[in-house]
């Protein structure tokens, strides 16, 4: 039993005119100390979904309709379990994309790293302060008991972010949630701050789970990999099933579109025509069919379901159905 | 399936709103029960308006007496705590008759005055009340340097006008201090009303070391003033409250039935006065129009006091002014019915219609003088009045009336009676009536540089003699605003100051009477009187057109 | 039983079909929320009826604003107007009456008592040196609570008085009590109640035009006086004209001015914001020092230096003075605000593309200070409108007898327990003007704030 | 990037700095209303009763203003700086200074005991409405401040007098003495009236300035914290959004305790509100000048505290 399991989550919002379908049914989980990188392009739902587990959905206009997210089996959507019993910041932390707008501009970095310590863990001020100064140099920020009483716009992007994962893990909780931690960042930092995600990971035997557009953050650090495209798991599988063994045409065509630095690869990119779907009217059919190149009438008409293709390795995909004519195996080699 | 809602939707909005509202009202909570611990604390220090045991009534004053040296003292705040706290040589009684105060007996003249003073009148530390304590009062008042602006009520006495001016040194005051008990006074001309103005507070007595210890801060607070009345201020914080209590060191203790009266507020809202009596923490509010059917639905017991004063249309006789020809002023008196607007605009018991300059409460030569020489009235007649018109028109050259300026203050009362006869003299006459409302310091400056064709005034009595209202239009009269020029009427005031038989002079007042009527000099609209509402138990107050206001000395608390 | 499915291949590209979203405009978008928003709805209606009122009013009710009405003065709305014409009044000399012509009651009216005169004659108290006569409006229940002491006769022989004061339309209880020689009230008193019924003369029902018929005719007629929709002023002048013509001046001055120094205030404050430094301090202090000027000399400073004459409508010369007099508060605060914004990234980002100081302020600054300053705008509303009748009192706005919304408030605050509507009808209106202006301030900036429209 | 954070040092550098600004300022407004004040009609010496040219002549000497305006300009500016403001004319024994001495105390308490429950009425009030938009208690405090501030403060001191007194006539006990002066008790009254008009400025205020940082970053990331919501809208909410209504606070206290004419007429009050209306009537010319230098020293220094308030809320202000 993994240690978050999300299933079935639906979130819709409320536009001029009708719901936007957000998030249809994405079914996910991670265990204790891996990785799971949820992937796709902007707008495919993968933020509204992490967001829907850490209750930031603001109502209205938007809402949950049906899922559940279960930490150890107990069911936290929203935040908080059954009984009100807090768990954001306690067991489920979440640093985000822009460090620049996410810290409190009037409140010093210290404080604000303190905070969850004084309010989860009933420390006194100053002990809090103390251990937030341990946190920032864990963190790798240099010179930590000064910059400790400074305030955000004094730090840099990357200093920010580092900062962020500071006051994330200060309760040490068992899930951190990372939406798109590096995008905003320059790539040097990236690594950096990839690597101390890392680090952290393997000291308190965190569960990380990463949300990004870049392959090549996944590659660097996920076990698992969840595919999202159009409010829907399209792939879930270890990481080496996407890349070696993608059994979805969207996760190809994702690959294909991703430059690599291999020496004396000198292929063009490969963009996917077409657009993703307006989720104001969902299509009946599989979302990525306008786009997928192995396009049949069954992928219009009727949603696919998800196929096993290997040790916990789904592929939501009507070519992997027994009586398709085309052979699942084809779109490797693409 | 059933859908399984997830556990909790988490919306930060609506919890946020509640637990705000607990924390907000926690804190204006306790803000509140912070502010009750403390004024829990302090008690309940406003007393209430009448305690018969302590002998103590609480009251209200209008403003802040702004000047309690007698020697400058010039406003009727001032002038009612005076005559509480200090005695001149004589005084009034209830009954407003004149009757022997710091002099047991006095004798008037044509030329001389004397008085001997009793003994047993004494300063309130203890030291006997001397006749050289009124010589330097006088002599203070007069002297050029202290600049009195009351310094004219005492030019009766021989060289003051001269010393006022600068022209002669104090010494030579015709008033000398024989010994302790007898004073001398020598009249500049013979005056039939001296005695009343011995009552006015200029006249009270200074105690000479006492004023010159004090090095120009006499009358600034009450440690600073040394008290001969039947009162002594025991407290006094500006804008705030003036205590008075009994003065042990009075001669007349037996008179005195009251042992503190509390001035325990000062505001000049009416509004806020009459709550105070609502509220039972004081014994005497005034009332106005505006707040007398609220009284009267309360059954409270009203009394009405004539305040003595005449308001008045004044007219500008420049020669530059429209307003100097007499036919346009008689077209004008012709035109104002004043019954309505006493009875129907101001409609404010006490008031009674304008008739004559010279108020009804005057005491001729036996009774009133209103009844021995009655004015004469007009009535009002539009058509001979648009005749009038028609002539002043013609007289002045003028082809279109252009409009006159009609001065006015800022009070409540002034305002209702411009706009009601601007209105009427537009309507009835056809005049353009522009009126000028100026605040206090601005109309003076506007009156006396006259800058004005018509202006709203009023003018209150000094001392208890027709003559306060008869020398005003006299051409040498500096109050005489629109320089009305008329050798007749100055004839006829000559007569009434100097001469001592009483009959001729109610015949001089009577003949001004008739020309200021005749020429039309000015419109009398109103002889102004109030209304005020009194706690029943208090009894024994008295009312007064001249002199104190209102004076407590004589009142009792019983019931 | 296994769903059949059909595998075969399609073009895919060619058959995207999806219902397109309606996609709005901004200003189509703007408009939508506008209406969405109920109150702002109300509030923009409020405003074409109160633009209706303020125009087209004096034409529809064309009673002049400055015609006085003395028999009906302070006169609630839906107050009863009948009143029977009379002769004109003429004096009453009290006749020394034989005590047989009296009723046997001691104190008796003659005549009948109307709202022009009430006249009470009585027989003589032995012993007594003169009367005094007191009138109340509740039922007399003891010596101290006989009402108003309406006048003291002297002589004892004059046993009559003629009452003329203020009278209502309503029932007074006259008494009468005996005076001894020193002024003192005897004991005894007799009382009596006396309904006065309303009257008018002829002179005043012919030129006010009652009645078609006139001359002697008319006397003993009963007509009905003028109709005051909102009852009348202290001086019987129409309240409904009265708000119409006040209107003009009162929601001038409350819309222009603070409009105009609103503007001066975001302009001061946004180059004082902007620019830093040196300069913010010159601006800023010069803010404080004219905060700190006595408002109320400098506006008789002004009234002086634009001369207006008595009489004439100071209305410009206050509306420059009040412009001149209060932007600092709006400086202050828009000020406080662009410390804020110029700090932001996309200032720094617009000026890198080469926006100029006045586009950054106007284009990216002002916006974003939109929230303060419609509230400070719908704030200045009342404000000025106060201030207006503050003027008007010492002389310098609206000459009398010109109304003005706010100096009718000034004067209704005087008879606030007797007469209400004098207060209420002008504070309501006042109340709607600002009511609306917040609305409407609120609707616009939801509707117009371009992150508000993610948020709806 | 950021420049360093300014220490102790650089904050008592500043304030120096702004009180020498602030004696300029000061002595611009005295300068200003004292020619200006000379220039309005009227003086003085003025009074319903006509005094003779002697006496009148006398009284210039006595008080200097016969001499030219440039010189008596020039002599109060000597006296002011050794802090002597001169005496009354209409209270010819006060000296302006025991004017200012015995009554600015009483305004100032009442000032900012009125402020206080401005503020926190207006913050509070401002933040439910800004929580609640557009429902039910955004609608009513909505509706309240709209006619706390369309209805002139003298209508409420009078209608709030008017209510106390039915109260204590109903209660049969004076819960709250009517007027007067001197104990917390007569305070509570004026104070809640005087401070109705500005508490509805800050909770519009409070109310726009919450709905700019409603949907900010750190705010999510507060809520991803799991910190209580109290919390988040004291730490959080409250200090961004109160910086505009820092700002207000200084001039307003400032206003207050000099705009408070009306409450003090209405509940008998002596405060200094009541001087700077009569001193300009009477055209008494020194308590002009002293009120007026006084307030706006006192309304300078309130400035800088809010500046310097507004440096230590907000950090991004550089104090230059």
């Amino acid at each position: 039993m993994a240690l978050l399991e999300v299933s079935d989550l639906h979130v819709e919002f409320e536009v001029h005119g009708g719901w936007v379908q957000a998030v249809r049914g994405a079914s996910f989980n991670v265990n204790e100390g891996e990785t799971l990188a949820i992937v796709g392009e902007s707008g495919c739902g993968k933020t509204v979904s992490v967001q829907s587990i850490m209750g930031l959905i603001q109502t209205p206009p938007g809402r949950i309709t049906r899922g559940t997210a279960k930490l150890r089996g107990q069911n936290i959507l929203g935040g908080q379990t059954a009984d009100g019993r807090e768990i954001r910041g306690v067991d489920i932390a979440m640093i985000f994309q822009d460090p620049m707008s996410s810290l409190n501009p009037t409140m010093t970095i210290g404080a604000q790293i303190a905070e969850p310590l004084i309010v989860h863990r009933g420390y006194s001020y100053r002990d809090a302060m103390r251990r937030a100064q341990e946190l920032l140099e864990m963190t790798l920020i240099p010179d930590a008991a000064s910059r400790a009483k400074e305030y955000p716009f004094e730090f840099s992007g990357g200093m920010l972010q580092r900062a962020m994962i500071a006051m994330a893990i200060a309760c040490e909780p068992s899930v951190l949630i990372a939406d798109e931690p590096t995008t905003a960042l320059d790539v040097t930092i990236q690594s950096q701050i990839l690597d101390l995600l890392v680090d952290l990971q393997g000291k308190n035997n965190m569960a990380i789970v990463l949300i990004t557009h870049d392959l090549g953050v996944v590659a660097k650090i996920a076990n698992d990999v969840a595919v999202m495209y159009a409010g829907e798991i399209v792939e879930h599988g270890s990481a080496d099933d996407i890349f070696y063994r993608s059994a979805h045409p969207y996760t190809v065509g994702l690959k294909s579109a991703m430059p690599t630095n291999r020496p004396g690869s000198e292929q063009r990119l490969a963009p996917i025509a077409g657009v993703p779907p307006d989720l104001f009217d969902a299509p009946p059919g599989c979302g990525y069919a306008p786009r997928c190149p192995y396009a049949m009438d069954v992928c219009e008409s009727t949603p696919p379901l998800d196929f096993g293709v290997g040790h916990e390795h789904q592929s939501r995909c009507w070519l992997h159905h027994e009586d398709c004519p085309q052979p699942a195996a084809e779109i490797h080699r693409a | 399936m059933k859908r399984e809602v997830p556990a909790n939707q988490g919306n930060f909005r609506r919890t946020a709103g509640r637990q705000i509202m607990y924390l907000g009202l926690a804190s204006l909570l306790g803000f509140g029960s912070l502010m009750w611990f403390l004024a829990s604390l302090s008690g309940d220090v406003s007393s209430t308006a009448l305690d018969e045991v302590a002998g103590s009534v609480s009251l209200a004053l209008s403003e802040e007496p702004p000047q309690l040296d007698s020697s400058r003292a010039t406003d009727t705040v001032s002038g009612e705590i005076l005559g509480h706290v200090m005695e001149g040589l004589l005084r009034y009684d209830e009954f407003n008759r004149i009757v022997p105060g710091v002099a047991e007996r006095w004798e008037i003249g044509t030329t001389t005055a004397t008085f001997w003073l009793r003994n047993d009148a004494l300063w309130s530390d203890g030291t006997q009340v001397t006749a050289h304590d009124f010589v330097f009062a006088w002599k203070t008042a007069l002297d050029p340097q202290t600049a009195s602006e009351y310094a004219f009520i005492l030019y009766p006495i021989k060289n003051a006008e001269a010393i006022n001016n600068g022209q002669l040194d104090t010494a030579t005051l015709g008033a000398t201090a024989l010994n302790d008990n007898t004073l001398l006074v020598h009249l500049e001309r013979p005056v039939a009303y001296f005695d009343s103005l011995l009552v006015f507070p200029t006249y009270f007595p200074i105690k000479q070391s006492f004023y010159a210890d004090r090095q120009g801060r006499y009358g600034a607070d009450a440690s600073d003033l040394l008290y001969n009345g039947p009162f002594l201020i025991e407290k006094w914080i500006h804008g705030s409250q003036l205590r008075m209590v009994r003065n042990p060191h009075y001669w007349a203790q037996n008179r005195i039935r009251l042992n503190v009266i509390d001035y325990a507020y000062i505001t000049s809202d009416v509004n806020a006065t009459l709550n105070l009596f609502k509220d039972g923490k004081i014994a005497i509010a005034g009332l106005n129009s505006e707040n007398l059917d609220d009284a009267l639905q309360r059954r409270w017991k009203l009394e009405r006091f004539n305040e003595g004063c005449v308001g008045y249309i004044s007219f500008n006789h420049r020669s530059e002014r429209l307003t100097r020809n007499r036919h346009l002023r008689k077209a004008m008196q012709l035109t104002m019915d004043t019954n309505e607007l006493v009875y129907k605009v101001i409609a404010m018991p006490g008031n009674l219609p304008g008739v004559s300059f010279f108020p009804v409460w005057l005491k001729g030569v036996e009774n009133q003088f209103r009844q021995e020489f009655p004015a004469p009235t007009t009535q009002v007649d539009i058509d001979r009045a648009r005749l009038y018109l028609a002539q002043a028109k013609k007289e002045l050259e003028l082809n279109e009336w252009s409009p006159l300026t009609f001065l006015t203050g800022d009070r409540a009362t002034t305002n209702k009676i411009s706009e009601y006869l601007q209105q009427e003299f537009k309507e009835k006459l056809g005049l353009d009536i522009k009126i000028d409302r100026q605040i206090f310091k601005q109309r003076l400056a506007k009156m006396s540089s006259g800058d004005f064709d018509m202006v709203l005034a009023g003018w209150c009595p000094d001392y208890a003699d027709p003559l306060t209202f008869g020398d005003l239009f006299a051409s040498w009269n500096k109050n005489n605003r629109g320089e009305y020029k008329n050798l007749e009427l100055d004839r006829w005031v000559r007569i009434a100051q100097n001469s001592l038989e009483p009959t001729a002079r109610m015949n001089a007042f009577s003949e001004i009477q008739r020309i200021i009527h005749a020429e039309a000099v000015i419109l009398p609209t109103y002889e102004s009187g109030s209304v005020y509402v009194r706690d029943p138990r208090l009894k024994g107050v008295v009312k007064r057109a001249v002199g104190m206001d209102s004076d407590y000395s004589g009142a009792y608390i019983d019931g | 039983m296994e769903a059949t499915y059909s595998f075969d291949r399609i073009e895919p590209l060619a058959r995207q079909v999806t219902r397109t979203r309606p996609s709005l405009s901004y200003w189509q978008d703007a408009w939508r929320r506008f209406k969405a928003n109920p109150r702002s709805l109300v509030s923009l209606y409020i405003v074409m009826a109160l633009g209706l009122f303020t125009v087209l009013g004096p034409w529809v009710w064309t009673i002049d604003p400055t015609a006085q009405d003395l028999d009906q003065i302070s006169t609630p709305p839906g107050a009863d107007r009948r009143a029977r014409v009379v002769e004109p009044y003429t004096r009453w000399v009290p006749p020394n009456i034989t005590l047989e012509a009296l009723s046997p009651s001691r104190l008796a009216v003659i005549g009948e008592p109307t709202t022009q005169a009430v006249r009470l004659a009585w027989h003589p108290v032995v012993g007594a040196s003169g009367y005094r006569v007191y009138r109340g409006i509740a039922e007399p229940n003891s010596p101290d609570a006989l009402g108003l002491p309406l006048t003291d006769i002297v002589n004892a022989a004059l046993t009559g008085f003629e009452d003329r004061l203020d009278l209502k339309p309503r029932t007074y209880h006259y008494t009468v009590v005996a005076l001894s020689t020193e002024g003192r009230e005897l004991e005894g008193f007799a009382t009596l109640d006396v309904p006065v019924t309303r009257v008018i003369t002829t002179s005043e029902a012919i030129e006010r035009g009652l009645s078609e018929r006139n001359g002697s005719a008319l006397i003993g007629d009963v007509v009905y006086l003028d109709f005051h929709p909102l009852g009348t002023d202290y001086l019987g002048r129409d309240m409904l004209a009265r708000l119409m013509h006040g209107a003009r001046v009162s929601l001038f001055i409350g819309i222009v001015a603070p409009f105009l120094y609103v503007m001066v205030g975001i302009l001061y404050g946004s180059i004082a914001g902007f620019a830093g430094g040196r300069w913010d301090q010159l601006l800023m202090r010069f803010a404080d020092f004219v905060v700190a000027l006595p408002f109320l000399l400098f506006m008789i400073l002004f009234k002086m230096v634009f001369n207006t004459g008595p009489g004439e409508s100071g209305v410009f010369a206050m509306l420059l003075a009040m412009i001149l007099l209060s932007w600092p508060a709006t400086a202050r605060l828009v000020r406080g605000q662009i410390l804020q914004i110029r700090e932001e990234a996309y200032v720094g980002a617009s000026r890198l593309l080469g926006a100029g100081s006045m586009y950054l302020i106007v284009r990216h600054m002002i916006p974003n200070t939109m929230g303060v300053i419609l509230v400070t705008l719908t704030f200045a509303v009342p404000g000025a409108l106060f201030t207006e009748a503050f003027l008007s009192f010492i002389g310098m706005g609206v000459a009398p007898p010109n109304p003005s919304w706010g100096s009718m408030c000034n004067e209704g605050i005087k008879t606030m327990l007797t007469a209400p509507h004098e207060l209420v009808f002008p504070a309501v209106f006042i109340s709607l003007t600002v009511l609306v202006f917040n609305l409407l301030g609120d609707g616009l900036r939801d509707a117009l704030d371009a992150r508000m429209r993610s948020a709806e | 990037m950021a420049n360093s954070r300014p220490n102790k040092h650089a904050y008592i550098r500043y304030a120096i700095k702004r009180l020498i600004q602030g004696a300029i300022t000061v002595w611009l407004i005295a300068t200003a209303t004292f020619f200006a004040m000379h220039n309005v009609p009227g003086d003085p010496l003025l009074d319903e009763k006509a005094v003779s040219p002697e006496i009148r002549k006398n009284l210039q000497a006595k008080y200097g203003l016969d001499r030219p305006l440039l010189e008596q300009y020039g002599i109060y500016l000597s006296n002011m700086i050794r802090g002597d403001f001169g005496i009354s004319y209409a209270q010819q024994n006060r000296s302006v200074n025991d004017i200012i001495r015995e009554h600015f105390p009483v305004s100032a308490i009442l000032g900012v005991l009125s402020i206080v429950f401005a503020g926190l009425g207006g913050i509070l009030f401002g933040a439910l409405t800004a929580i609640n938009r557009n429902r039910l208690p955004d609608i009513v405090i909505m509706f309240l401040v709209i006619m706390g501030i369309s209805v002139p403060s003298f209508v409420f001191a009078a209608l709030g007098q008017i209510t106390l007194v039915n109260v204590n006539a109903f209660l049969d006990t004076s819960i709250l003495p009517v007027a007067g002066w001197g104990t917390v008790s007569h305070m509570i009254m004026p104070s809640l009236i005087l401070g109705l008009g500005t508490m509805a400025f800050l909770t519009r205020l409070m109310r726009s300035s919450m709905l700019e940082i409603d949907n900010a970053d750190y705010l999510r990331t507060a809520i991803s914290k799991g910190l209580p919501p109290t919390r988040i809208f004291l730490k959080h909410q409250l200090r961004n959004a109160i910086l505009p209504v820092i700002t207000v606070l200084g001039p307003s206290i400032a206003a207050i305790t000099t705009g408070g004419f009306v409450v003090e007429l209405v509940f008998a009050i002596p405060g200094l509100g009541r001087y700077f209306v009569q001193a300009v009537q009477q055209s008494d010319y020194t308590v002009i000048m002293g009120t007026t230098v006084f307030y706006g020293a006192f309304l300078v220094f309130m400035v800088i505290v809010v500046d310097l308030l507004y440096g230590w809320v907000d950090p991004r202000v550089r104090l230059d």
